[in-house]
């Protein structure tokens, strides 16, 4: 067993053990943080994976997204704090079911599908960073250009969603 | 030292030990009750004397008490001090009772030389004693008697008062549960979410990990909300569970309570929807929720609803009386949604009642009083009761002296508006202002009038300063407006927001310094001799806040009446004009722009 | 050696800041002071507060210095004088200190205190407004040294410093490092008139000075990073260069600090709309006017 | 096949186990939500794994992260979005009173 394997792997079990956590403790707060210390050490899967430009951006995004998930657990929520042992779920069996046959699907395929030769040799970080910006900024720019413009509409519209316009609010009251 | 730290008497740390202390006795970092404020109005230089200020108790090491103090904020201080971590100590100035707070480990007389024998005196201490193999607890009584009222269904909401649950509305009951709610409590069992074995009829916390228990899942207040299919105790019929499980009295196993399970109280309230119209879509897509939902627009309906619409937890904050950027003994107790407030309650931790004694009072002990009282305007105040006493003794003042009365009132007006200036700057986060006001304001409170002179220069600097800091006109503008016809009597008039007062206060220094120089000199006033007179007076002065009025009447020289109007009792109601629905700090900013002094406040 | 020289570093780095903030707040320059306060906080007993999340009330602290540290190891002091010179460094240095805010948001959950509570919110406030300032000025001096790794940055100043090459970045950096650090006036989560001390309200003992030291090291760390970003890092005559590194970073800290002593508190709702309506146009401005010159002056 | 790409698909697939399982169960929106960021992090997983143990010359499977990335950035977005919509006009943000939705 190489060390790649056993990292990957001691970062991995914490990742879905942090993901089990989200749904198991009755702590808003400690869900969203859950959440994001399992995003975090998926980034330190992409850093074992000599992924290290990925690895460094999915830390760094992580952090900010599940703190902004955080407030609106507290924002949105009764019980933040979970002392009140509140129950949240529903449809127990069925999603279990689904999330045990997804995963065994995802592990099937996984296990026996052809996946070929390994390939040993990475480009350095240096090298693969170049890579990515040519790639970006070259052949696949029209898809980047698109994400980004999806981004900025989805910022737009979601801000038109949540503000209430003022003419509404007189109406309301 | 009472307020030691238990440590065990290991030799090897005993050097270690000597060292700490030593650093303790020169770090001493202090919370002022009732406030930095009255330090400074007193006169008192806590940086030359060794002593920094501390942000709140838990940052404190010693409990400065400037003497005398009314019983409630002797309360909040103990309260404070029950909060500081140990090692701590009780530093006392001026005379006194200071119960429930513990004997002091120092005192000395409220003046600068007093302090420093007093900060010495708590240094050898702290170097000798922060480390003790046996201590005494100190317990705050008002810690200790308070009930404490929950909500059914948020242990985590405790609170003093009977009231509202603020997550739910739900009436709060008394914890411990007594005589009307039983029914909701004779079953409720807390448990801590550590350990489950810990359980307990009460909530408290948890013998293993200290952790607060937390309601066990199926008790009685519950029961509203959970109308599936109840399992129950053969055993204890209060017990009541939506799980089957074991009885966490007699560990049996639960069976199901019988035929009316499904049939709750939650679901009456739905059929009788259903058959007054049918037709109701609204209620129609609540049947289909599965059982045992917690539905939270049915928790939170007949909440109040924050103007935004968009309700976060409402939290209750308490801001004073020992919060630093607040005057002293200033009570400020916000409701925040979020962080915009939704509710205020002011009030004063060191207001007095103002009633006369039966049978009157001599004009001594009266004009006295009312320097103690008025701690940070004494001058201003004992004028205005000596002005009111002449005015009721048909007593015309001599121009000349009346003269070197306004100086001196003009001198403290000075004095004071640089206090607000210091504390405004504390709060504000402008380390350089605050120091320099105070230090000023120390300085014109007890000068002669040479001594102003000297002065004029670096007031006259900190004023231009102050017009110049940049970005301090814009983050005062627009916050804390007042309505154009309220009962503003203060600097900068109707319609002011704090930034206009902010410029009102210093052309206030500079008018102050003019009429100083006007005046001429300075002299406090003394009792006129009112003996055997009767009659009614009059009195207004002009102090730092606005006008202080004073009505009384004499018989036989003895005052049996006397009502006094005082800015800030006045002024008062204007806190929740001006901190409703704005951001927590432009509150507090706000609060702080109308200058309230809590002594001037009338209980 | 260079493992000792960057332990020095840190170590004396975090005092001298601790001196200077100490200034910022009380005006006086006392060099024991600092020492005495550690010793000090080190006897003290550490209070539990009333009912709190114990898990994040323990952790904050430790995370706030662990993330301060953790930016400082892409710092170069003078070349071969970096603990690693990542492909991603400046990246990096942003990765570290996203986990501020997870330190304050948890630090300030924990001790069930609301002065506490609405210090951490409030700090994220603060995030959503400075976190494009921070990387948009950083995206441009990647774009001059056409690498992320903070030594080729350095290098790529040889001959004119960031600060004269991009002005404009510098200021929005600058501003934006500042709130990061949460230094005043950006001390919305932890001021003192304002909300007592905000998160920092409930610590005492040990657990406070582990959070006062993870404050001192993100401010120097803060300081560093501009340092390294526009003030050409080791660059400089005569003087080795780890001594230019420790001179420049110095003289930033004490920069910032006195800044600090003499602006009000910013209201957060001003802030945020500075940041964007203002500050990140002129970011956009920047990367545009950085682009020209790469392009037509290659210096 | 090497033994990495088989651990990192293993884990993969647990992710993605996990967030099918939250995204069901969960009643609350921002809890869905959190199941679905799982998903797409179960996504990211594979896509790292597959570009580093099978075509680590090809920096378009960087760019596929990218993607991701942003969805996840988007999802959040139109998520809260919703919320904030949901919790204004109902107060609440169950997905249990979210039936009308149903049509």
């Amino acid at each position: 067993m190489t060390a790649q394997v056993f990292f990957l792997a001691a970062f991995g079990l914490a990742a879905v053990w942090f993901g089990i956590v989200v749904f198991r403790t009755h702590s808003m707060v400690r869900s969203a943080l859950a959440l994001l210390f399992s995003q975090t050490a998926i980034g330190a899967m992409f850093l074992v994976m000599q992924a290290e430009f990925l690895g460094v951006l999915q830390i760094m995004m992580m952090a900010t997204e599940m703190s902004i998930m955080a407030i609106f657990m507290v924002m949105f929520m009764m019980d933040p704090g979970g002392l009140g042992e509140m129950d949240m779920k529903h449809q127990r069996k069925l999603s279990l079911a689904a999330g045990v046959i997804a995963f065994l699907a995802a592990i099937g395929v996984s296990v026996f599908a052809d996946w070929g030769p390994a390939a040993t040799v990475v480009p350095s970080a240096d090298e693969q960073l170049r890579m990515l910006g040519i790639e970006l900024l070259g052949r696949s720019m029209l898809i980047f250009e698109s994400a980004g413009l999806t981004i900025l509409t989805a910022m737009i519209a979601a801000t038109a969603v949540a503000v209430q316009m003022p003419a509404k609010k007189e109406d309301a009251s | 030292m009472f307020g030691a730290r238990q440590s065990t008497p290991v030799a090897l740390f005993a050097p270690l030990r000597r060292l700490v202390a030593g650093a303790m006795a020169r770090d001493l970092r202090a919370l002022v009750v009732p406030g930095a404020d009255v330090a400074l109005a007193a006169g008192l230089d806590l940086a030359a004397a060794g002593l920094a200020l501390a942000e709140g108790p838990r940052q404190a090491n010693v409990l400065l008490v400037i003497l005398p103090l009314p019983a409630a904020m002797l309360k909040a201080a103990s309260v404070a001090y029950a909060q500081m971590p140990r090692p701590r100590a009780v530093l006392v100035l001026g005379e006194g009772e200071i119960t429930p707070l513990p004997e002091a480990d120092a005192t000395g007389a409220a003046s600068q030389e007093g302090l420093e024998k007093a900060v010495a005196t708590l240094r050898r201490a702290f170097a000798e004693g922060a480390f003790a193999t046996e201590v005494s607890d100190f317990d705050a009584p008002a810690l200790q008697t308070r009930i404490e009222y929950t909500c059914p269904m948020h242990p985590e909401v405790v609170s003093d008062e009977p009231g509202n649950c603020p997550k739910c509305g739900m009436n709060l009951v008394e914890a411990g549960g007594d005589g009307g709610h039983e029914h909701h409590h004779a079953a409720a069992q807390y448990t801590c979410p550590m350990h489950p074995e810990v359980v307990s009829d009460e909530p408290g916390n948890c013998p293993k990990c200290g952790m607060n228990l937390v309601e066990a899942e199926g008790d009685g207040g519950h029961e509203h909300h959970h109308a599936a299919a109840q399992y129950t105790c053969p055993m204890h019929p209060e017990v009541v569970s939506d799980e089957p499980g074991n009885c966490p009295k007699c560990g049996m196993n639960l069976v199901e309570a019988g035929g009316d399970g499904g049939d709750g109280h939650h679901d009456h309230a739905h059929h009788q929807h259903h058959g007054q119209d049918g037709e109701d879509a609204q209620v129609g897509w609540l049947e289909r929720i599965e059982p045992g939902f917690m539905s939270m627009i049915e928790l939170t309906e007949g909440t109040p609803r924050s103007s935004d619409g968009l309700q976060m937890e409402w939290i209750d904050v308490p801001f004073g009386p020992l919060f630093p950027g607040l005057p002293g003994g200033l009570t400020l107790d916000l409701t925040l949604d979020g962080d915009t407030v939704a509710g205020v309650q002011v009030g004063s931790a060191v207001a007095e009642d103002w009633a006369l004694p039966d049978g009157g009072l001599d004009p001594d002990t009266f004009v006295a009083a009312l320097g103690v009282q008025m701690r940070l305007s004494p001058v201003s105040y004992r004028l205005l009761a000596c002005r009111a006493l002449q005015a009721a003794a048909g007593i015309t003042p001599l121009p000349d002296e009346d003269m070197l009365h306004d100086g001196a009132l003009a001198r403290e007006r000075l004095a004071e508006r640089l206090l607000w200036l210091a504390q405004m700057g504390r709060q504000l986060g402008l380390p350089r202002i605050e120091s320099r006001a105070a230090g000023l304001s120390r300085a014109i409170r007890e000068a002669a009038p040479s001594e102003i002179d000297a002065l004029r220069g670096p007031l006259s600097g900190l004023v231009e300063s102050l017009r110049k800091t940049p970005f301090l006109a814009r983050r005062l503008r627009g916050i804390g407006r007042l309505d154009d016809q309220g009962v503003w009597s203060g600097p900068g008039g109707a319609g002011s927001d704090a930034a206009t007062r902010l410029t009102a206060r210093l052309d206030g220094v500079m008018a102050d310094l003019a009429e100083l120089k006007r005046a001429g000199g300075i002299s406090t006033p003394q009792t006129p001799d009112v003996t055997g007179v009767g009659g009614h007076g009059h009195a207004t002065v002009e102090t730092a806040r606005g006008p202080a009025h004073l009505h009384l009447e004499l018989s036989a020289g003895r005052i049996v009446s006397a009502s006094l109007d005082t800015p800030s009792n006045r002024h008062l109601p204007l806190v929740e004009t001006v901190t409703c629905q704005a951001e927590l700090a432009d509150a507090l900013v706000a609060v702080a722009s109308l200058d309230l002094s809590p002594w001037e406040v009338r209980a | 050696m260079s493992t000792l020289i960057l332990v020095l570093f840190l170590l004396l780095g975090t005092y001298f800041v601790a001196v200077i903030e100490e200034w910022s707040v009380t005006g006086r320059l006392r060099p024991a002071g600092p020492v005495r306060a550690a010793l000090r906080l080190l006897g003290t007993e550490s209070v539990l507060a009333r009912k709190p999340d114990r898990l994040f009330f323990e952790v904050a602290p430790v995370l706030l210095l662990v993330a301060a540290i953790l930016s400082l190891a892409i710092i170069p002091l003078a070349p071969g004088l970096i603990v690693t010179d990542l492909a991603t460094g400046a990246l990096f240095f942003n990765a570290a200190l996203a986990y501020v805010l997870v330190a304050l948001i948890m630090g300030g959950w924990g001790p069930d205190g609301a002065y506490a509570m609405i210090g951490g919110w409030r700090f994220l406030g603060q995030l959503i407004g400075y976190a494009m300032l921070v990387v948009m000025p950083i995206t441009a001096v990647a774009m001059r040294s056409e690498s992320l790794s903070t030594v080729v940055i350095v290098q790529s100043q040889e001959q004119l410093w960031n600060i004269l090459y991009q002005p404009l970045g510098f200021v929005l950096f600058a501003l934006a490092g500042m709130a990061m650090a949460f230094v005043p006036p950006f001390d919305l989560p932890t001021g003192a008139g304002d909300l007592a001390g905000g998160v920092e309200a409930e610590y005492t003992g040990v657990r406070r000075l582990v959070f006062r030291l993870g404050r001192m090291v993100l401010i120097l760390s803060v300081a560093s990073a501009m340092t390294v970003f526009y003030l050409g890092g080791w660059l400089g005559p005569v003087l080795p260069g780890w001594a230019w590194s420790a001179i420049k970073i110095l003289v930033v800290t004490a920069l910032m600090l006195a800044a600090g002593r003499a602006l009000p508190r910013v209201r957060e709702a001003s802030f945020l709309a500075w940041c964007w309506k203002l500050g990140i146009p002129l970011a956009l401005v920047n990367i545009f006017l950085v682009g020209v010159l790469v392009l037509v002056v290659p210096l | 096949m090497s033994p990495e790409l088989l651990v990192a698909l293993v884990i993969g697939a647990g992710l993605f186990g996990t967030g099918v399982y939250g995204a069901l169960s969960q009643t609350n929106l921002v809890m869905i939500m959190m199941g679905i960021e799982l998903i797409l992090a179960a996504a990211l997983v594979n896509l790292v794994a597959f570009w580093r143990y099978l075509h680590p010359d090809v920096a378009a499977g960087q760019m596929f992260v990218l993607i991701v990335m942003t969805v996840m950035a988007v999802e959040m977005a139109v998520g809260f979005g919703v919320a904030i919509a949901r919790f204004r006009s109902r107060g609440s943000v169950e997905m249990e009173e979210a039936r009308e939705l149903k049509g």
